[in-house]
């Protein structure tokens, strides 16, 4: 039997890290704005300019199990780049033959709930987003859609804002589209 | 096998009747990628009579553990029971068929349905009614009502098959060559390979026989289809890829390609000194010993839809270099489509570092967003759409193996060769394919009695 | 019943001799919950025939009221016309099939189709053609070429049922004891009941007989399913509850459990006095009122697929009480699919206040959020999923209801129940399940002639 | 025309047998517009067999542009090749089915397959084959391992037609009366007319024959669905439409009607005078001449799939005016569901404002956010919804053609009139729609021998 | 016939509230978001902190009518919650055998066109937003789009912003999921 | 064979419009906010307020091809409307007999990965974002999604910002929808 006992409203700091002001937040929100921008427009290597040379870029495997703790497994992955990786892929979609790609699958990258916290790091901050991604294949007459949600580190330059770490949860277990041929 | 009755419809044995027609001249008619008959009767023919891989022992080591699959479309629960015992459960209740499982993967010893709470044993037996006397008087029979289970399971190389069938060839009859090359595979060290992670799962629009077909020998689609990877340094030499290749037609429906690693100054797949000398090849026979020696086998089919890969590679271009295995199952979710489960092996004495970096680069090339993956996945589903063609099928569409009867590649069998099945010194011909589909119309026609296969009686 | 021709195809009359063998031994077959064949002969022989449930007269009180419905997959109007009368309308213009109504409800007095305007009065007559004369020369017919129209709608106690099929029994005669028990329940008090509120609607991935089943009497399945609510307090004692619920098999394939509310303090469900000084029992026959005083009507369905539920409950955890009442359709869309649609429903004379607690806390129990209704709409997805296996097909599957052969309760009828059908003094052995399925197999076979059923007859 | 061989199912021939017995009381049945069966019999009987709509020359102007099409659901790539020459190309490889063309348009000389790299030339031939030698031996027959290609393609007035049958009528004999009608809308002046960019598509709810019949003659629609336009003055008087439009039945399923431009003071559609003088009517006959002075081709279809039509309007309310001119194509993707396609045209020689305004405007009305186009996209859905209605079919729902039977406009054929085919002076009668079906019917049974049609031959 | 008459362009008052300036709209967006993270994660207990204790939670429903003010009846309930109705949801679901969230659903929720606005109240705002939500269930081959626009108004405490009241309309009148086991 | 070479991190300034600040980017998200809102809410009028007397409203046409430049085709519209059209189309709805939106499809604009950048004009910003629209006609017992990209202007007035230019990109070919009766 439970009763109603409306508990001690902790504050904010043990939910999640210390919110960033309307400024850093704006940061964030931009940042991730235009790399979803750049992305769809097929602009991967000006995408490629806002990476840090530390990045990495990790889509855990994700199980349906009896706990929302046990379904990742953080030492299990589909996708673990590095900066060096990411080249890789790039320089591979410029071959004119990476065929899965050709043409581009056209995108949209809706980016939403985007939450910028500050970390232990002065010039890093932590950014959780969802994302809706919605791509449709060469000739398809269907579309493919992937859900997920990140969590994000970005470093903050001189330059501007860089991707320092993603790691990217998968709403679902298995993919509704054929490959990962994309950005996330 | 006639432990299934051939219950296949009259529109599918037309089917089946011209399949057997065009692959007596090295063709495949469309119709059988993308077909709601043709595909019932697999979930029946195929997936009802073969040997069919569910998991690895090392997904479930302990009591307890139990990880959730699929045989053809149905789906099952894979269990380590007290006793050590591995059980290939239906996740139906025998009640009223609530699932009594829905989760991946887990641990425990009883699976209690939600509904009315009946509760079965991790080895499957009803143990439990609520209110049992008055509801049923005497306790149900725990194995009369007990969640059906696949009638027989067993395990090769810590490889856990499951047959429907009641009767059939044993796991090891039906494996066969495949069984032998498999352990070539895997058998390397103590202990043998383990999972380096759970599976990855993606939906491809292409029928599940697409990649088993690739697989089993598709050497001539490497140096077109994944021509970029060369380009970008993650592989070489490709354009000799087919020339290279040997093809083992095993019998049974199996098929592997053997590279010659030792040719290129790769022996035992690359693997690097710290690695080969964990292995123990004294466990090997002699045609074993051989394949090791010369083409050893990197990419193949067990039949239906189980395959494996062995590559290697930098880590990244221009970096270190790792070699990587890979196994996956063609999971059939519906006509023209499939679900492909993947995973990544690792030898089980390798260590966490060794291990990570075999994982990750298995990935980076075969994982989804797998640098040759992704191309495969797309270049699949011309057929399946093709076979859904009103145009196709008025005109009788096949599709060509002609290289079986063309090729000027030396496409007689290797005599050096002295394992079951057979090897071409080539990988020109499609000659697996085609035995692939050949085991494929027998199965589908119930007449699987000849386990061994036309490949290893011809030896 | 002989309006509708017995059209079911040849597939089907298989299926419906393995049911009559099986329900002979306390089983059903897994093939009737996710079947495209079954579903098309349900379309027919059971939504084509049977009274189905519609609407409330509290839902359309004024002329020119309207709210659109289904019967079986067909879109329905059902229409309060300008002399009072209740039409229930095809919603396809006979010109050319355009919808002449795309809301859920409304008020007008005429329907006009956008296409080329025919319009439609709210009786169905078609009253205008444009350019009525250079078109059509005289008038068309306004009963000709009217809205297909229900042949046949009735009311009991308020509330609105249709016929698709011209001839059979009459309302009355085919509820029998059903509508003898759905009273008991809603003409407490003059004025009856009427909704509290529009009904809310959510898509599940199960048979609309899973939903029928459950509410014609599953009493074992409340301490397992719904323990949760036991264990946070919404609901006390459900272990005993298959042993105090009665079960009532009203013929007809109709169905109620009666719960023993005065035993457990709470008579008359636990209305409270303001509300029971508001009561006239005086209408009811002896029978009626011996069911008031003992097992009162709790969880029931109206064959085919119209139940309703009483429960008493705290508003909130530990808070004061209230009884509510829901009703709901299991609506067929697809093989294995329904839409729930459910209503909450109050006593006319209620206060504001009254109906506001009793519809919230329905709600908060029984609607799509409801901590009781969560559990059901995915407990009954499994035989859904089991119907579609061919490995359960292989094996012919059947579902168990043995505790109507093994059940230790006392299943002698109440011999001091004189109201239609039988009542059982437990809700242990799964008999108005059974009942439910023996009266679908009648009427899939078109033989539905005898109304009242199998259970009045054995009274 | 016997090229494909009557392969309709046995149910199929049933539902024929009912449309012929309808038709002959001016009634369509309902269970044509949505049905499996149906919907694969005409996917070989119309698709397979007539000819086709896929380009317009205007879209591939150079060597080696492309655009991809389809001919019911089978993908084709429209090509102009080296020499000129347009080739409709069927987008499988002819190695084991994968798709050489991923684009909706483009430039090339070749279709590189990318599997295993089967290199096709833009007229279809096989060129290619990588390993040559090893592989194959000797080159595979460029012509034999071809993409299939339709075998006859041709053109009419600069538009792209395509037959997937051997044998038949030519293109001029399959137009006759509407080729001769379509040259009245198009060959105005040197050059004809282009497209004004690429189509744009969007994916109704409808079957495909909705559009075509509503395009063939139903003048009936306009001032009740498209009232909204005349309210905002995009349109005037249409509540005369139906009296002022008269009805071409051009026979072979082709019907337009024409619009009496000049009798509201908007010769030639309104066309301004600078536009006019570009015009050169001298190559027309004396009928197209009559037509062109009364009235005027205005909305159509070429059976089966592709209408156009021709309207007059302000680019806004109250401002400057133009006159736009839509083709479509009712692209069948599904049972009960069809893509549109719809582009907008333009006189060759007009200039790009000129253009501007006709384009904007025209996708004003008749785009996918048309004002009129909105309505008719929904009210189309109707018919197919019922045609899946089990009570509907228990009923033989029949649509209402009845306007033929009873219409009290004069329906004598203008004996002034002596193009092909007939001419009524009326819009009402439903006439033009019954010959659409009519020739479905014959076309379905392949009978369609006779190609100039019933409207031709009461000439 | 319509003439094209520029409207006297009123100001943005009568349309909306007043809009809150860049710090209580970004006061706002991160509340939203925090929120869906939490919820994504099933951290129900900490979503449960962000609670006002006069909260009500309103799903009402919704059918398809001529005019759209008719669709939504604020008297008819899918769910009416107050806190202690929260409370009694998350107690049971901690019992371990709520079984259709069993295992929970993996869910995303996408926030997006959030707009704050000043309300009568100086400690109260009123936030307007659409919100995707993605449902995957157990083992389902499949999974469920719940698509809604949410009216809320948020309490600023000295512990930050607290839900006071949500108002969910769903974009459409059947649910295509199974239940509501889930907060919206 | 590639190498991995950093590149030289070019400021934001090539890849995109100089950012809007904190205050410009809440604007923009502000008014594309209330935007979705007001047209969620068939509330066109309003949403007419907003626009400024200049506006383009285009949608133009795209086509699957070998390169993403060559998608979309900026003289070849599905719909090119200036404030007439839409003025036009506003009483068309009004007229109460434009059957395909009686009643008015049940939608939610679901509004994200906001970018606001200044332009040459000191009054006129730059507003990129991602759109799902989720649609339900009628009694449909299905639904339609519209997914797309907006490349929109806003002109900076006295009375609040004013869409002056909205270019959508599709992302699909084909629309899975039977008609764009709706505003984007
Ligand atoms: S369905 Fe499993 S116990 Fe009843
Ligand atoms: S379809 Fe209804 S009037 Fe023509
Ligand atoms: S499928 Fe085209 S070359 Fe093999
Ligand atoms: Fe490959
Ligand atoms: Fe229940
Ligand atoms: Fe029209």
């Amino acid at each position: 039997m439970t009763t109603i006992d409306t508990p001690d409203l902790a504050p904010a700091g043990p939910v999640v890290g210390p919110l960033a002001d309307a400024a850093l937040q704006n940061t964030a929100t931009q940042f991730l704005a235009l790399e979803s921008k750049l992305l769809d427009e097929a602009r991967e290597e000006d995408w490629f300019q806002l990476l840090d040379t530390d990045l990495l870029y990790v889509i855990p495997i994700r199980q349906a199990t009896e706990r929302r703790e046990d379904e990742v497994n953080r030492k299990a992955y589909r996708v673990r780049d590095t900066l060096a990786h990411v080249r890789l892929r790039l320089d591979r979609l410029a071959t004119g033959v990476a065929y899965s790609e050709i043409p581009p699958s056209r995108t949209m990258r809706l980016v939403g709930s985007v939450l910028a916290t500050r970390t232990d790091q002065e010039d890093v901050i932590a950014v959780s987003s969802a994302v809706l991604l919605y791509r449709q294949r060469g000739i398809d007459p269907h579309f493919d859609l992937l859900p997920y949600r990140r969590n994000d580190t970005l470093r903050l330059t001189s330059d501007g804002p860089r991707l320092l770490s993603r790691e990217i949860l998968l709403t679902e277990v298995a993919l509704a589209t054929p490959n990962l041929g994309l950005f996330l | 096998m006639t432990v299934v009755e051939p219950n296949v419809a009259h529109g599918v044995l037309n089917i089946l009747a011209r399949v057997e027609n065009e692959l007596a001249r090295n063709r495949v008619p469309v119709e059988i990628w993308n077909s709601d008959a043709v595909f019932r009767a697999e979930m029946d023919q195929v997936f009802g009579t073969c040997w069919v891989f569910v998991a690895h022992e090392s997904e479930i080591p302990k009591a307890g553990d139990f990880v959730q699959r699929r045989i053809g479309l149905d789906p099952v629960i894979v269990t380590r029971d007290g006793k050590g015992g591995i059980n290939v459960l239906s996740n139906y209740c025998r009640h009223r068929g609530t699932q009594v499982c829905q989760t991946d993967a887990g641990n425990s010893r009883f699976f209690k349905c939600p509904y009315h709470g009946w509760t079965y044993s991790n080895n499957g037996d009803l143990v439990g009614t609520p209110h049992m006397h008055e509801a049923y008087g005497e306790r149900m029979d725990p194995k009369e009502w007990s969640l059906k289970k696949a009638p027989r399971v067993d395990v090769r190389s810590g490889f856990i098959f499951a047959s429907l069938a009641q009767e059939g060839p044993t796991l090891e009859e039906y494996l066969g060559g495949g069984g032998w090359m498999l352990d070539i595979l895997v058998n390397l060290a103590p202990g043998g390979m383990r999972v380096a992670g759970p599976p990855e799962r993606y939906q491809i629009n292409a029928d599940w026989k697409a990649g088993a077909e690739n697989f089993s020998g598709d050497a001539y689609h490497v140096d077109t289809l994944h021509w970029s990877n060369e380009e970008v340094g993650m592989i070489q030499g490709t354009t000799a890829n087919a020339e290279m290749m040997h093809a083992y037609d095993l019998g049974g429906g199996h098929g592997t390609l053997g590279f010659p690693w030792p040719m290129i100054g790769l022996p035992l797949w690359g693997y690097p000194p710290e690695i080969v000398e964990k292995f123990d090849l004294s466990t090997f026979d002699d045609a074993q010993r051989y394949v090791l020696e010369t083409n050893l086998p990197t990419v193949g089919n067990i039949f239906p839809n189980f395959s494996y890969l062995r590559a290697f590679a930098p880590v990244t271009p221009g970096g270190p270099t790792t070699t990587v295995t890979t196994f996956r199952v063609w999971q059939p979710i519906a006509p023209g489509k499939m679900e492909l489960w993947n995973w990544q092996f690792v030898f089980d004495f390798q260590t966490d570092e060794e291990a990570h970096d075999s994982y990750v680069t298995g990935q980076l090339l075969f994982g989804s967003a797998g640098t040759f993956e992704q191309d495969d996945t797309v270049a699949w589903e011309g057929a399946g759409r093709a076979a859904q063609s009103a145009w196709m099928q008025r005109e009788q569409m096949s599709f060509s193996f002609d290289q079986a009867g063309r090729t000027t590649a030396d496409t007689t069998f290797d005599a050096d060769y002295h394992g079951p099945g057979t090897k071409r010194r080539t990988g020109f011909g499609e000659f697996n394919q085609l035995s692939f589909y050949k085991r494929w119309l027998a199965v589908m026609r119930g007449d699987t009695a000849t386990v061994s296969g036309e490949g290893a009686t011809t030896r």
